[in-house]
């Protein structure tokens, strides 16, 4: 949209514990076509950051390439931002990550960016549990590069040209469970009721947080016959367990409350309240998480919400046994060894 | 001497004694356990006080082909190869044998296993043959098959204290050091020392005419690998992440980060470690990585080869247009990627200076011994931080995994960490408007502002270009045409933030000149040496140790008449870069080329040297220097 | 003409009636439909046999962003962007307005909407201004907002027609064509370019000073895109197998390849597809599947641009050394990776002439119009498989793009495909023994085997390096240089083979040369002609085609006193190569360069060849052109 | 192993019906350390295309880079091969087998060649169905680095260096099911028995087939500690499916014999009978067999034999619609559309 917005704030907007409106959230004007699912994804990644109270300056947003991975210009403005190469976030992520573990990680992708180009990044990204949320802005084409299909495409989608697709498409949230992700969501960037929340959680775990969001490219992919689309997604979205993120913290245990709920805490804050579903899905079974999804497939049916949680596992950070000041604010005394070790590292090679 | 050998011709021809200065040559096969020994055997010639210079030729398999071992000693310091044939020859390994034999000198000696017969087809009339029952030796010393392996080794190498005097002590004392921490492995190996030692005293009466006399020329200095160096830099540079993928000759460039990180950056009491090693999927994740960290400011580097570099081209591109800081290691080998990846040449440099696609050009460092790659791997950086852009090093298989003596490496602990142009929270907070891309004095280094510095100002979108100086997006063709020239004035400043080229005028008639780099320096500097003393023809060289060039570099070429460039890899890579760079007449620099996978050798500069210059050939330094 | 216009000046300087000889700049917002509106208009003015070139220069975005589409019209047959400002503007983006006003010459037109009033601060007294109310019209004609936006762009066409005297017949005959296959499109659109011509011919009594005119200068041509004729080219030139990744600006040439070959590939009983075409995951694997088809004998190639490039530089090193084919065609595009993606340059050229690190070398072709776009592209295949090399095609946006007036596509039915030194079942047969790498007749090419072809005999283990002349492995120091120098050899061989340069002597007192390549041949043809008008000064030209260079490069360059050199990037990439390869004194190539994204246009090539020969520089190209 | 094989064989040495003894199915000789896993698997390979009674000339092997990498030049002397890069065996392989689909592909990678550099290619060319045999001789190290832990190790074995592996091992055969792979499979170098029908059904499936072999390297991951050793890989492994490979052409549906034994034709030639377990395991049901996977891992055994097949999907020669006769044959007449057809197309730009 390129249209400006209006400036023009309501002063009884609502503040958080900061005092700030979620103006101080927003990022520059979208110049995404207008429609687009992912222009809605940066309007709730903006209520979820302002919700959580963090200052928008302790987030980094590092992106590949794509729509999708321009669309971190369109949200906090005030948070250093990296559109770095396509298929490659996961790489710089890391690195950022470990080189200052004091701000809150957003990956912002496409599903071109991650499914094709970016897969092995991906899936060792996983592999370390790096504590970011992985937020793919899947519409099951390049968009950017006007529209083929890419490898999350559905067998038989119909692409804009008119053909369908041959091959079967990748699930990202199923590789990512298989992958043994931590934290393993899906969602619709139509339905902000489900995706704040989640955004809020993911935001709040310790570890890898992948939300796999099916975000429809109006211009190249809303067409009858894509399985991408507003209105096939809206037609085959089934909500799993159904989710509350929950602001305050608490006891880092699981607790079985009143049978049906069930309560994780979230090791950067808050907890997360899973109302199970009837069939008693429990979102903190893998085994289960993995069936649930097939058979949610075999029936044409897109599960969506938090698929799956380990709240405990360790993260990169402490496998890495980092310390807690971060690394980028050692200073010199604290890195190097002087002139006196080198002496006995002299000796050793006499 | 010739009692036990197969030679039958009676007048082959005796070397001259010589002290300290030949060329001992280890043929073996590789996973048998000859390296430890034949470390063993360089170090305490090191321990004597006597220049030595081991090499490694190793190959691209795990175990069971050929690998040899080349030790030259010279008096003289001279530290590269020297080229030709070899004094003596250690054969262990029967697959090689032929070609061994080739490899020695008229007059030379070729040590071997004579359990079994030599084949007759081996059998030269010039050399002279020491055979040692070393397969009988250990088959009745030992019964574990391991140990009989492990041990022959030992023992040729106390046979060789016999032969050519190495000081047993200064043995006992390297098997000493070695075993520190096993101490009962400390007996067998003085034993089977002393087995090899003593089996040749019996069977030769007196030692060969290539003896090793206690000096003191290595006061102050040390005997070390350019990737254990290179890794050792990196810690006292301050770099808090690694991320590498393995690949030979880098991989140990990463361990010794790791080894030296965890002995000095661990905190005792927590534990904590004030580093990050990441052993990544792949070069383009590492490199990725390394921009990640570096973009958030902690100092952050990668190591790897050829292969490597190729596929961090994208991401290199990026970090020169984004401005990114980053250090890489290149520890060069052979062409292609499934080529000889455990030979040795100096053929990145193209790649690297400019790497990506687009209008780029990337700073690179030569460091020419272990001391060296320790000290520039630290200044890389400060380069990198300062001029926010990648930082190559190109170093080589030679220099990484070989051992050279190189000076005691030293730190002023009175240095500070040159961060280069960081604006600070309440640098933002004094600023009406942060300009990330602008130039503010001149230098075309632009000041950056880190994630999380202020909760107002300094913010930005990283990116390539598509942005004003602001940071703010535009697809202006004026704005980008700026933004490329602001880089290359930036290029310009960077010349006096590297290492300056080190220059050695001999002669002041400025005839001729010879250019070098890198792991040419201690062949050029001898081939220099013998030239002068052969032909009276006096040159004066400049070793350059970065790119961009500096004017010094331009002047001592416009002050000669002609000019010679030493590399190794057959394209001329560091010439195109000088005539390229300094806009030169490409007729002025004449290449001297080595291109082979072994490291460059006097001898075959001096060859080429003499042909360029028309001088009379030698017959060969081999001969001269034995 | 000035009843309706804003402009308050009285004395606006008119510009002097001119037939077939200016610039007319569109300003639109992008997906608003206006590109098939402009090629139309385009289109039409080919159709009265005018030249006519076309440029659009576009965003790096979907919808909703400015986005220009600049038409040159020129009697004189001049194809390359003239520069300087235009004396039409068509104004439908408010965005970009007060860029677009500045872009007016002195007594042109600013033609824009004014359904709603101009804001004053775009008003100069030197430029006209033509409103139509293009809103109104469509808002009042259509209710749908889609067709109201789509038809306000054939509208103004429409109206241009009567402004600038496009026959309405040629419109016509353009919508008849574009519409053939939605037959009932076709009045409505007809009838929207009546309505804009009426109204224009209603408000404005008369049609401005610049006409176009009926001309037969387009018998023999066509109007085309260089990325449809490389697809095109490489369906003749016998490619099977296109394997690719989506990036602009190159995408089109697979899908070019992709609709011609359904169009003259598929068996029409069978239904059976004669070609595969493989969106790969990435470029890596694009380049691998080319390399991998190639090594089986099926020609493939790959499109990309400069990113895509980086990434293949493994690959095109694994290709150079194991002497696989491979056509890579790069459509380049500017800088870095998340750079300006739409933006055309040409600054590939050191990363595909030394891809990949080692010693490497590779084929360039340069074509300069899409007719070489099909030949080179067909070409490319018989160079590769003739040379068992990778062979790059380096194209770019604006050739690839843009379309441009060009002869007619023409194939010799009596070529045959020279698929190189290929040994066959029988040749094996016969043979003693196949040495796969050893060079039976001194041109550095070596027959090669194509797996399956023999059940006893040529099969071989394909790698970089380390192999004998039988392809045997080894890792002899000896065996690798002379494979090495053969790679010379044949490097040298290459050049018979590749597309010669294309020189023009007007000048035989040989003083001032000018080399040029690829898309910069059309401004730098007419930079040659505005030179020797206004400056009485005549210069020779050669126009590179290929890498490496023939003789005939050299020559000519060693025949002038004076040489320029003419290229769309920063670092005089060109330059670089011309001096390396031909061993040039750096000093007698000046460049002229261009990089801002724009395509190069006469002017800025004028301009700095008259400082750089100190001639008395022009007021502006513009003035003189119109 | 570095010594050379003896030459000679007996004369009554068994043939094939090509008339010929496996002798014409070696390679050179071996520079693998002695005791190496992979050699095993180059004498199973040679075993299995021998036994299908394929020319040696008839078939390509395609690597990567690894020691693994290295091993196609000790078996088939006779066969084209292509040590290409590291990690992109499959793409080099997918040009090769679109260009020319007449002949049998044999891909040898190792788990560092596909797990890691090499994940992206891995998880494409599964998509695509291409008819190929992926091999990956799996020895949870970069044995040509020297040992370095590769992403397939299990979290916990020990490395040379004497460290616990921090990350959950990437499993290759879970991740193929859950990208669609058609055969699936895994077995032990050290189980010939195994693994000769196994081969054998994998080249005779046509479409995509997976064999992850665990084979262990002696040099550097066969120690206590390491779960990827010879005597780990023993005391561990647990079959699945019992199956047999059956040379002659049977009919093209699945047939239930005799209730427990299913009999599945390849398209390729032959079928595979499987003998089914106790449990009711069906390796022609994905979701079981991803289910089946997980329970044996959650037991820490390791299922070998054939896991996985669906033997009728269509593989990439067929999504591509090529014809019968392989592109790299088609001569100037069939791919030139000559200059009449130029014409027109002229004429459409005019
Ligand atoms: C190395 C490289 N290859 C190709 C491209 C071209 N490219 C830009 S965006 C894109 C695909 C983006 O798709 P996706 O990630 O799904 O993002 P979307 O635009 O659909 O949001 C491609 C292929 C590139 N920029 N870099
Ligand atoms: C691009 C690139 N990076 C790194 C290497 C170095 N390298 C060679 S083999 C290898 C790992 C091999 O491991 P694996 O595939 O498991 O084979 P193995 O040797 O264990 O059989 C690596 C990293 C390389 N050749 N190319
Ligand atoms: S092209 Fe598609 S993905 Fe890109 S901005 Fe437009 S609607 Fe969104
Ligand atoms: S190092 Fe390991 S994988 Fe490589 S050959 Fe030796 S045993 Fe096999
Ligand atoms: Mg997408
Ligand atoms: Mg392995």
């Amino acid at each position: 949209m390129s249209f400006l917005k209006p400036s023009f704030r309501h002063p009884s907007a609502p503040l958080n514990t900061l005092g700030l409106t979620t103006k101080a959230y927003e990022g520059g004007v979208s110049t995404l076509c207008a429609g687009c699912g992912h222009d809605s994804i940066s309007a709730a990644i903006i209520q979820a950051v302002w919700g959580l109270n963090i200052a928008p300056h302790r987030v980094a947003k590092i992106s590949g390439i794509g729509c999708s991975s321009k669309s971190p210009n369109y949200f906090l403005n005030k948070a250093h931002g990296f559109n770095s190469v396509h298929g490659r976030m996961p790489s710089v992520m890391t690195g950022a990550n470990v080189g200052n573990r004091d701000l809150l990680y957003l990956g912002i992708s496409g599903d071109g960016d991650t499914a094709s180009i970016g897969m092995g990044q991906f899936a060792h990204v996983i592999r370390r549990n790096l504590d970011m949320t992985y937020i793919v802005e899947n519409n099951g084409c390049y968009g950017l590069t006007k529209g083929q299909d890419s490898a999350t495409a559905d067998e038989g989608s119909i692409s804009k040209k008119g053909t369908p697709n041959p091959y079967e498409g990748i699930d990202l949230v199923a590789l990512a469970l298989e992958l043994g992700a931590t934290f393993v969501a899906r969602s619709f960037s139509g339905d902000k009721d489900q995706l704040v929340p989640l955004l809020k959680a993911a935001m709040s775990h310790k570890g890898f947080a992948l939300i796999d969001i099916i975000s429809p490219c109006v211009t190249f992919n809303n067409h009858a016959g894509s399985t991408k689309s507003y209105d096939y997604t809206r037609d085959h979205v089934e909500a799993g367990a159904v989710m509350d993120f929950v602001p305050m913290e608490q006891e880092i245990t699981i607790d079985q409350i009143k049978g049906s709920t069930k309560t994780v805490s979230l090791h950067n804050g808050g907890s997360v309240r899973l109302s199970k579903l009837d069939d008693g899905y429990d979102p903190t079974d893998r085994r289960n998480a993995i069936m649930t999804l097939h058979d949610h497939k075999a029936q044409e049916k897109l599960l969506t919400g938090l698929i799956f949680l380990d709240a405990d596992a360790t993260d990169f950070h402490n496998t890495l046994k980092l310390p807690k000041q971060p690394l980028n604010q050692l200073n010199k005394d604290q890195l190097c060894p002087g002139n006196s070790a080198l002496a006995s590292v002299n000796k050793g090679m006499k | 001497m010739s009692t036990n050998t197969p030679s039958k011709a009676s007048n082959v021809p005796q070397l001259q004694p010589v002290i300290n200065d030949f060329v001992v040559k280890f043929a073996n096969v590789n996973g048998s356990g000859s390296a430890s020994a034949n470390n063993m055997f360089a170090k305490a010639i090191f321990r004597m006080g006597i220049p030595v210079s081991p090499r490694n030729i190793f190959p691209s398999n795990i175990q069971g082909s050929p690998t040899w071992f080349e030790v030259r000693v010279s008096d003289d310091g001279y530290l590269g190869r020297r080229g030709g044939q070899v004094e003596l020859v250690v054969s262990v390994n029967p697959q090689s044998m032929a070609q061994d034999v080739a490899d020695v000198c008229p007059g030379g000696y070729f040590f071997y296993d004579n359990t079994y017969p030599l084949d007759f087809k081996l059998i030269r009339d010039d050399i002279h043959y020491i055979g040692l029952p070393l397969t009988e030796i250990t088959n009745k010393q030992y019964n574990d098959p391991r140990r009989r392996q492990l041990f022959k080794n030992i023992i040729y190498v106390g046979s060789l204290a016999y032969l050519i005097g190495i000081e047993f002590s200064a043995l006992e004392s390297v098997v000493n050091d070695t075993f520190a921490r096993k101490e009962k492995l400390i007996p067998p190996n003085i034993q089977a020392l002393q087995m090899g030692f003593d089996a040749a005293e019996e069977a030769y009466k007196s030692p060969l005419p290539l003896q090793l006399k206690r000096r003191a020329l290595n006061e102050g200095k040390v005997l070390m690998e350019g990737n254990a160096a290179c890794g050792l830099g990196a810690v006292y540079g301050g770099a808090t992440v690694a991320a590498w993928y393995p690949i030979t000759p880098s991989t140990s460039v990463a361990e010794a980060f790791e080894q030296y990180a965890k002995r000095f950056r661990i905190d005792k009491e927590t534990g904590e470690q004030k580093f990050a090693v990441i052993q990544a999927e792949d070069e383009l994740s590492a490199i990725g990585m390394v921009i990640g960290a570096n973009w958030n400011g902690a100092r952050s580097f990668t190591a790897t080869s050829g292969p490597g570099v190729s596929l961090m081209n994208e991401f290199l591109g990026l970090a020169y247009f984004a401005e990114v800081p980053a250090v890489l290691i290149d520890v060069q080998r052979v062409g292609p990627s499934t080529g000889m990846p455990t030979r040795t040449q100096q053929s990145d440099l193209l790649i690297s200076a400019y790497a990506s696609h687009g209008d780029t050009k990337h700073i690179l460092l030569f460091p020419s011994t272990p001391k060296e790659c320790f000290e520039m791997t630290a200044d890389a950086f400060d380069i990198a931080d300062r001029m926010q852009t990648p930082v190559i090093m190109l170093t080589d298989l030679d220099l990484g995994m070989n051992q050279h003596i190189s000076d005691d490496l030293e730190w002023d602990d009175s240095r500070q960490y040159d961060l280069g142009k960081v604006v600070s929270t309440q640098d933002l907070e004094n600023m009406e408007r942060f300009g990330r891309y602008l130039d503010v004095d001149g230098d075309g280094v632009t000041f950056r502002s880190l994630a999380g510095a202020h909760e107002d100002k300094g913010a930005f979108f990283t990116r390539g270009t598509s942005r004003t100086e602001y940071a703010v997006y535009t697809e202006s063709s004026d704005e980008y045409e700026k933004n490329m020239q602001r880089l290359l004035v930036k290029w310009n400043t960077a010349k006096q933030y590297i290492p300056a080229p080190e220059i050695d005028i001999i002669d002041s008639s400025h005839d001729i000149g010879v250019i070098h780099y890198g792991t040419s320096m201690a062949a050029t500097e001898e081939a220099i040496d013998l030239i002068a003393k052969k032909h009276g023809l006096k040159m004066n060289s400049l070793r350059v140790r970065a790119f961009p060039f500096q004017d010094e570099v331009h002047e001592f070429i416009a002050q000669h008449k002609q000019v010679f460039v030493v590399e190794q890899n057959r394209d001329a890579q560091l010439k195109i870069l000088l005539v390229n760079e300094l806009e030169l007449d490409s007729a002025k620099l004449t290449p001297i080329l080595h291109y082979n996978g072994e490291p460059i050798s006097a001898l075959a500069i001096v060859t080429q040297l003499e042909h360029a210059l028309d001088l009379k050939q030698a017959a060969s330094v081999s001969e001269q220097a034995s």
